[in-house]
């Protein structure tokens, strides 16, 4: 078996968060011992509430961080061995917001043919000719060449925004909330085109979102993120057939999907989220988990093995005390 | 569009509330005579995407317009006071005491320089006339109610040191203060995560019950939407294109562009995974200037040449929708009648 | 709070000993002292031995550590011009450039404030368009001339006020209004500014959804949140104030620090010039100072953090 | 200060809000209201050097012998009579019976420690010169002393009828000059009841004034304030709350008195001299140094019509000057060559010094920005242009005793002290300030420095000047003058030695 | 190859206004900015065009007709303005003059501006210490008394214009880097520069292409006042007698040369003290409408 496309190694992130106005930093671990895998063409869904990590994951693999521990390998390589330049032709990045990320005093020529000049690959004839054609992939006319992002409407900008993330072909896309800030007739629009690109250039997506059904329809593994560690990973069948950690349950369980026939679910989490700096002892996630005991508070979970992924739980864990078997929440 | 459901006066009653906004290019007619009612302790949910007018029909109800809005309406009738008609003095009366309202963004919505307590204790003692103590007793009993732990000690507090999700639920006490008889709930859940979303409203449901409030819940999450609601608007371009109770609206939707975003969300379940999702091409129309026919029809597979003129109103009381096609072309798309 | 307070206060020792070294050395370029005391009649020689005697021919560094060691125990040396020592010499004058900073800033704020308030609440309408032409006639309005101007007006063809001096009440009016017409703009556009956005905000539409009456909503709702930045602005133009007061005060014949500072330019009294310099800055340093803690106690924000 | 200023507040707010504060004319309670331009740095006349100073000291204090300021014959004033008892000792008999202003009687000890104590070189004497022509006093019997000077010094009467005034011994040992400065006690006309430094000094009549040549004070009280600015002062004399203004340009002055019967203006010659300095000795770091050629010089001369800005921007009683001293100073020979306004000669000889361009220069000045603007307009008419430069006094005297200064224009009052030597020995002597360096001027400047003979002093002045005129090693300019005026309640001559004598001032 | 078809009704939407069209229209809708940037334009051509359009030598004396009153205070037109202390042409004064304002203003405002913008965008981008040592230097900065420091250091130097360029130039950086740090701050945190980093630019590319363009709006804004502050204190030196050199004709000068007959030929005053205050007038309106017409939400 040839190489993961991507591959994290016990990466860490920590940031030093002054308190307040004045108080001393402390550490905050925004990415904490992650490790993960990725073959090419799939589709890893990264989900968590906001303030878990995503985005920090985001920033490490498009090179906008450095990781303060571990390692990430693209193809075996690791990043910090690479220049940001050779990176930057095989990881391409997606955000959020399209009006935010397409530079306002630019014009869509511009914006899209940028990765080409920074990189200096082609001439200006070439380049357009590249520029004309992405554009025609992602669905928009050659006319809006020399037309500015203010002009455009979200779903617009969204994909002026992926045609620049095209451009140079890359082998990963990190779609970070690609389709939040946008209206939901157009959310499918661009999920669609999404799924499309992926099949055509085999291209290999880490999607960062908290819309679970998002996830489960365009995602072909699973990780969930809880302050800054992944708690459970899996394929998306599995994940979402049988979730172990009882947080991925609670997750599942506030997906509202439209079926008036169902209450409001309760997700059983008590607490809100913990702050980041001091996060709680033991199983971080013992003071919302339901199922949380004594031991949860004192001892961290190990990583166990599952069928198509890990988890972190005590009750999955068989050296646990508080193990139970075939449990799935 | 109008329905008697049965003989009691409804608590609300809207007939032809049309929202102007005067621009430099030309009048944005942003709301276009929509009617509905809501009766006690019934939950109504307006859904639609951005622009579609549903947060400016909240304000228009509680005359919380920007000056430059013009609002008309034949009918403005909260529990038989003619709100078009009321005086700025009477709907200082209304907002806060029998009308409450909850915002969209907990960080923003409380002001930063006062406390929980100052804020949860103003509405009260603007409309009732109670002592500071009994006041602030009420604000505990309420903060208790929205299930905020040690309430008490939380009214010395600043908005800045609670966390969104407390936030929003200091701001549903607030509403809840001088027991309104109508909540509208701007988008109450949008700004939170999914896990505090599922909580807020569940508290909300509960709490609109056991107090017999009516509620508008505004909100683009059509989940959302199919939980909460008894009656449901789906509003595009101003207009209330159908409404109905929830059951009828999620389970035969009508109009082609509810049955366009029930197809735009993967359903987990419903939809295969991976495969493409239904669209809705194009985008909102401009509601600058004259809008003629059905303003959906620039991006309704089923267009047809009379979308240009008057489009009736079809269905049965409660469930109606505006269509040219009877059956709302539920047969072109092959769903059965 | 305490540690904000300890913070803030050693990097505003740390500003004002950056400053006070700065000018020092700017001063220390200014050429030879000994010359400026000597007077117009001294020989070479009496220069050279008025050198040695203050020690002018030391290198600087070691000038300046004296000079630092001598004014942190409030000892900044003795007027070449007066003889008088520095310390007690500003002491005099700073009466009467604090009570014009304080009718300054004062009467800026009142002006300013319920000027950009009045703005705000109609945007676009006379008030706020007069208020408006106001602020950039302020900035515009260069100070010596429109002093001038005034002295013209009300001090001789009107008589109104006397055109010079600070012996009365009457006599701080004028250069008030100058100091403080200085100041106005800038607070103006920032109170107008604040209220403008902090009517738009959220817990505003919280407010008047709640019932709260206009006059509520404004001056308990919007002014509290909106005045906070002021604070801030208008002690940074109290201690701007106080160093531009020079004008001023040699327009009006105020004997005060800033006309001090002026004719010990031109006198090439270094010792007091320095003094003043640093005494300036630590005006506005104490100012700002002030303002941050007045901002932390308004601001509940800052205040608990 | 701020408690005075708060209550004089309070006392305005009670008296009333309507009144608008301002006092009209204050004959009526007999104090005289006069305005100061520049602020008085210490007012122990010894340590200060201003024209300010100077009045205070003639109204405070009182020198041993008195110059009658129109016919400039000496009097005795604290001394009765006084003799040279060799060429460097001269004896004085005292005045009996004059009373300090704090009681203490005057006699030879004041005067020896006085004299002892300013003398000396340490005590720091502001003008230096003033004092350091004495070696000592001593005291003969209680009313008799001798001073004894360094070297024969001719103008000693000169100088102890003007700067050297008297102080009371024991007062000054004890308080030093700062003190002094503080609190003025003298012997002279008027005492000092109030001293704000630098804002305000308040004089009172005093009543014991002994029988000076001075006169006995008729206005009863006198209050000085520094105003800087002249539009101020003017706009206070226009309100009613100055009395007298002094030094008032002539532009004002001119205005002042076309206003008819509401001020008089008088106009009064000073001792000042204005003139251009030129670096003839070559100093400077100009290459090649157009200055040290004569021609140049002449040309410079030639280009200024001084005329033209006699009329029209001094006016009054200035006059064109072509000597390096003042037409009235003892030895000031006036018949030396002039150079009259002709800009074509001095083209020409700009020409023949090999400049038919011109050339160009730095310009500076420190004072009478106008003048100077107005010369250095003349001197670009002929082809020298000009980098003018305005510094402060004591900028432009650094940078001219290292030479460095080219050209300049500079003024020279001389002190009022009616002697040649007061100024052209000050500046061609080959001291810092020469900027010619001409031997022979030195050698003949020593000579008549130096003689007690009046004849051999003005034949050696005469040689010195006549040279230094044919030479063109200078371009003097004009006398200053000085205006003054004064409501027309107050009657007042000024003098030619710009002094105000509050003892000759009245009420009308 | 197209993997989706052309949306071709959404594409009506793109027909609308390009940036610099809704520039045009709101620069054309704002008055202050029209008159502020008309009467600098005007005074900018009157500066160049000086040696043309005035009627004499601004430095030629002529000590017999000294302050000769002006035309509508019943002088001649040989004069229209009348004539200074020295016999000179007020209004050739008043021309040439403008050049020297202008000259200082711009100047002035450019160093500066150069200094707080590379200042203000470095603590902006890179955060962190340096950050904090543009931050330190701001407030030393702002705790220096400007007018007070000016005129020390005008005072040893001796003033000449460039002198006077330079001292203001070097003091007058600190609202370019309080406003440049801080729109830089803001436009660092959008996405479009996250992904210019992502597609590997480099740091003077990011902060050149992408940032600059977004901020230069700002930056604009602030020259103007600062020109305007610059010229105002360019006068208060001048009047306070430490400013630019007689006889180079700045207004400041001028007012201060005209002060001492203030209180009898009154249009000596106004006159340069008027053209003065028209001038930052005007670069003040500019600078506030150039504000207005490029704040990136004030669609009115």
């Amino acid at each position: 078996m040839s190489a993961p496309v991507l591959e994290l190694k016990n990466v860490a992130k920590t940031y030093r968060v002054k308190q307040g106005l004045f108080g001393k930093p402390k550490p905050l671990k925004a990415v904490n011992d992650v490790s993960l895998k990725l073959e090419r063409g799939e589709v890893l869904g990264l989900v968590g509430e906001s303030g878990c990590g995503k985005s920090t994951m985001a920033k490490i693999l498009l090179g906008l961080e450095a990781p303060t521990e571990g390692q990430v390998l693209v193809d075996g390589d690791a990043i910090g061995g690479q220049d940001r330049l050779a990176l930057a032709k095989r990881i391409q990045p997606i955000f959020q917001d399209p009006y935010s990320s397409l530079n306002p005093r630019k014009t869509i020529a511009d914006i899209v043919s940028l990765p080409l000049r920074v990189h200096s690959i082609g001439d200006a004839n070439s380049r357009e000719k590249a520029v004309r054609e992405t554009l025609e992939l992602v669905g928009l006319p050659a006319r809006v060449l020399n037309t500015y992002p203010s002009q455009m409407s979200g779903g617009q900008r969204q994909r002026v925004a992926i045609a620049r993330a095209l451009i140079m072909r890359p082998e990963i896309v990190i779609c970070d909330e690609p389709t939040s800030a946008l209206d939901v007739s157009v959310q499918s629009q661009i999920l669609n085109l999404l799924n499309d690109l992926r099949e055509e250039f085999g291209l290999t997506y880490l999607f960062i979102s908290h819309d679970l059904a998002v996830v489960e329809h365009l995602a072909t593994r699973v990780a969930v993120m809880y302050l800054g560690r992944i708690v459970e990973e899996a394929n998306v069948e599995e994940l979402f057939a049988t979730p172990r950690h009882p947080y991925s349950r609670a997750l599942l369980n506030s997906v509202l999907t439209p079926d008036p026939s169902q209450g409001v679910p309760d997700t059983q989490l008590g607490a809100a989220y913990p702050n980041p700096i001091a996060p709680p002892s033991g199983c971080h996630f013992h003071p919302r988990c339901p199922f949380a005991q004594d031991h949860c508070k004192i001892s961290t979970p190990r990583t166990v093995p599952t069928n198509s992924g890990h988890v972190e739980c005590h009750l999955q864990d068989p050296k646990s005390p508080m193990y139970r078997e075939n449990f799935s929440v | 569009m109008s329905h008697i459901q049965d003989t009691v006066k409804p608590l609300l009653s809207v007939r032809g509330l049309t929202l102007d906004i005067p621009l430099a290019s030309g009048t944005l007619h942003a709301v276009r005579g929509i009617d509905f009612d809501l009766h006690k302790g019934e939950t109504l949910c307006i859904v639609g995407e951005s622009g579609s007018g549903k947060s400016l029909t909240s304000l228009a109800v509680m005359g919380l317009l920007e000056k430059n809005i013009r609002r008309s309406a034949e009918q403005l009738n909260f529990d038989g006071i003619d709100l078009i008609g009321a005086s700025k003095r009477q709907m200082r009366g209304l907002r806060g005491d029998r009308i409450a309202m909850i915002f969209q963004e907990p960080m923003t919505s409380l002001n930063p320089a006062y406390t929980i307590g100052d804020q949860l204790v103003e509405a009260l003692r603007l409309h009732r006339k109670v002592s500071r103590e009994k006041a602030r007793e009420r604000a505990i009993e309420l903060l208790e109610k929205v299930g905020i732990t040690a309430a008490a000690s939380r009214l010395s507090q600043y908005p800045h040191q609670l966390s969104g999700g407390l936030r929003q639920r200091v701001v549903i006490a607030m509403a809840l203060m001088c027991e309104p008889e109508l909540i509208i709930a701007d988008e109450p859940t949008t700004a939170l995560d999914v896990t505090i979303q599922a909580q807020i409203l569940s508290l909300l449901v509960e709490l609109t019950k056991e107090m017999d409030v009516a509620m508008i819940l505004i909100t683009h999450d059509l989940g959302v939407v199919a939980r909460v609601a008894d009656k449901v608007g789906v509003m595009y371009a101003g207009e209330l294109v159908e409404t109905g109770p929830a059951t009828d609206v999620f389970g035969k939707p009508m109009h082609p562009y509810t049955r366009g975003l029930l197809h735009c969300i993967p359903q987990p379940g419903k939809t295969k995974r991976g495969e493409k999702l239904g669209t809705i091409p194009g985008i909102v129309p401009s509601l600058i200037g004259d809008v003629q026919g059905c303003a959906f029809r620039t991006r309704c597979p089923h267009v047809v040449e009379a979308c240009r003129g008057d489009i009736p109103e079809r269905g049965q009381p409660p469930h109606e929708f505006l269509c040219v096609h009877a059956d709302g072309a539920r047969a072109a798309e092959g769903e059965p009648a | 709070m305490l540690p904000f307070i300890l913070k803030r206060l050693g990097l505003a020792g740390l500003v004002a000993f950056t400053v006070s070294f700065i000018s020092f050395s700017l001063l220390f370029l200014s050429g030879d002292p000994a010359a400026a005391l000597a007077g117009e009649t001294a020989s070479g020689e009496d220069i050279e031995a008025i050198r040695r005697l203050y020690g002018f021919d030391r290198p600087m560094l070691v000038q300046y550590g004296e000079w630092l060691f001598q004014a942190l125990r409030g000892n900044f040396g003795e007027s070449y011009y007066f003889k008088l020592p520095v310390s007690s010499l500003i002491a005099d004058r700073l009466s009467v450039t604090m009570t014009l900073g304080v009718c300054g800033i004062t009467f800026a704020l009142l002006t300013a404030v319920p000027l950009g308030v009045a703005a705000a609440i109609r945007p676009n309408s006379i008030i706020d368009r007069v208020a408006l032409f106001l602020s950039v006639a302020g900035q515009a309005m260069p100070s010596f001339w429109f002093g001038l101007i005034l002295i013209v007006l009300f001090g001789i063809k009107l008589r109104w006020l006397p055109p010079s001096g600070a012996s009365t009440w009457q006599h701080f009016i004028m250069p008030t209004i100058v100091l403080g017409y200085y100041a106005m703009p800038a607070i103006m556009r920032l109170t107008r500014a604040g209220m403008l956005e902090v009517l738009n905000s959220d817990y505003i539409r919280t407010a008047r959804a709640k019932g709260a009456g206009e006059g509520r909503v404004l001056f308990k709702h919007a002014l509290r949140n909106a005045i906070i930045p002021v604070v801030s602005l208008a002690a940074v133009q109290m201690g701007f104030m106080l160093g531009g007061s020079i004008v001023v005060e040699s327009i009006f014949a105020l004997h005060g620090a800033g006309y001090l500072a002026w004719e010990s330019i031109a006198r090439n009294d270094l010792p007091t010039v320095q003094a003043l310099i640093l005494i300036f800055s630590m005006f506005y340093i104490i100012f700002t100072f002030l303002a941050d803690v007045l901002n932390a106690w308004l601001d509940p924000r800052m205040r608990s953090s | 200060m701020k408690a005075a200023y708060l209550k004089t507040t309070a006392l305005a707010l009670a008296m009333s809000v309507a009144t608008t504060g301002i006092a009209l004319a204050d004959k009526a309670n007999d104090t005289l209201r006069v305005a100061y331009t520049k602020e008085l740095e210490n007012v122990d006349s010894y340590f200060n050097s201003s024209r300010e100073g100077v009045v205070l000291q003639r109204a405070v204090w009182d020198g041993l012998i008195y110059r009658d300021p129109i016919t400039n014959e000496y009097k005795g004033n604290l001394a009765t009579s006084w003799e040279w008892i060799d060429d460097k000792t001269l004896e004085l008999k005292l005045r009996e019976g004059v009373t300090f202003h704090n009681g203490d009687a005057f006699d030879a000890d004041d005067v020896v420690a006085t004299v002892n104590f300013v003398a000396k070189e340490e005590s720091g004497v502001k003008t230096q010169r003033n004092v350091n022509w004495m070696e000592t006093a001593e005291k003969v019997d209680d009313y008799t002393v001798r001073i004894k000077t360094k070297e024969v010094f001719p103008a000693a009467i000169e100088f102890l009828s003007g700067p050297v005034s008297m102080y009371p011994a024991e007062y000054y040992a004890e308080v030093g000059p700062s003190g002094m400065g503080l609190k003025p006690v003298g012997t002279g006309p008027y005492k000092v009841v109030e001293v704000i430094p630098g804002q305000k000094f308040v004089l009172e009549k005093n009543e014991n004034y002994h029988d000076s040549p001075k006169g006995q004070p008729s206005i009863g009280k006198v209050e000085i304030r520094t105003i800087p600015d002249v539009n101020t002062q003017i706009a206070e004399l226009f309100s009613g709350s100055l009395d007298l203004i002094w030094q008032v340009p002539a532009d004002q002055a001119e205005k002042l008195a076309a206003m008819g019967d509401q001020f008089v203006v008088t106009n009064e010659s000073t001792m000042r001299v204005g003139y251009l300095s030129m670096d003839a000795a070559g100093r400077s770091s100009m290459d090649p140094n157009p200055f040290q050629d004569i021609k140049v010089r002449q040309a410079v001369n030639y280009a200024i019509d001084r005329n033209a800005l006699v009329d029209n921007l001094l006016k009054g009683k200035s006059k064109v000057v072509w000597t390096p001293c003042f037409p009235s100073q003892f030895g000031c020979d006036q018949n030396v060559t002039e150079y009259p306004y002709d800009p074509a000669k001095a083209k020409e000889l700009l020409a023949e010094a090999g400049y038919p361009d011109g050339f160009e220069t730095e310009f500076y000045a420190y004072r009478d920005r106008d003048y100077a603007e107005a010369i250095s307009s003349y001197l670009n008419a002929v082809g020298i242009k000009t980098d003018f430069k305005m510094l402060q006094y004591s900028a432009l005297r650094e940078l001219n005793m290292k030479g460095e200064v080219p050209l300049s224009f500079q003024t020279w009052g001389s002190y009022s002290i009616n002697d040649a030597s007061a100024m052209v020995s000050q500046f061609f002597k080959h001291g810092s300030l020469d900027t010619t360096r001409d031997d022979q001027v030195l050698e003949w400047l020593d000579v008549a420095d130096q003689s007690n003979d009046p004849a051999k002093r003005i034949e050696y002045y005469s040689k010195a000047l006549t040279r230094i005129a044919d030479e063109a090693y200078w371009a003097p300019m004009f006398s200053y003058n000085t205006n003054y005026v004064m409501n027309t309640d107050v009657e007042y001559t000024p003098t030619a030695d710009e002094v105000l004598r509050f003892t000759t001032m009245s009420w009308k | 190859m197209a993997l989706q078809e052309p949306i071709d009704p959404l594409l009506e939407e793109i027909s609308g206004p390009t940036p610099r069209q809704i520039l045009r229209k709101r620069v054309q809708g704002h008055m202050g900015l029209l008159f502020g940037a008309g009467v600098v334009l005007v005074l900018l051509v009157i500066a160049i065009l000086a040696p043309v359009l005035a009627p004499h030598d601004p430095y030629l004396q002529d000590l017999a007709n000294r302050m000769v009153k002006p035309v509508f205070m019943g002088g001649t037109w040989e004069h229209p303005l009348g004539t200074d202390h020295l016999g000179r042409d007020y209004l050739s004064r008043l021309i040439y003059g403008a050049r020297v304002s202008l000259l200082i203003g711009s100047v002035a405002a450019l160093i500066s501006g150069v200094i707080g913008t590379a200042m203000g965008v470095a603590a902006g981008y890179f955060g962190g210490r340096v950050d904090a040592v543009v931050t330190f230097l701001i407030n030393v900065r702002l705790a220096m008394p400007v007018v007070l420091v000016a005129l020390a250091v005008v005072a040893i130097l001796g003033g000449s214009l460039q002198v006077v360029i330079a001292v203001l130039g070097l003091l007058l950086w600190d609202r370019f880097a309080v406003v440049m740090r801080a729109s830089t701050l803001q436009v660092r945190r959008r996405e479009y520069v996250s992904a210019a980093q992502a597609i590997g630019a480099s740091t003077p590319r990011v902060i050149l292409s992408e940032i600059m363009p977004n901020i230069v709006n700002n930056l604009i804004v602030i020259v103007t006042l600062e020109m305007a502050h610059a010229i105002l204190l360019e006068a208060a030196l001048s009047f306070l007698g430490l400013g630019v050199q007689p006889p180079t004709p700045s207004w400041g000068l001028m007012v201060s040369e005209g002060k001492n007959m203030m209180l009898f030929e009154p249009w000596l005053v106004l006159i340069p003290g008027v053209v003065l205050f028209v001038l930052v007038l005007a670069i003040n309106l500019m600078g506030d409408g150039l504000r207005d017409v490029t704040a990136p939400d004030s669609r009115s």
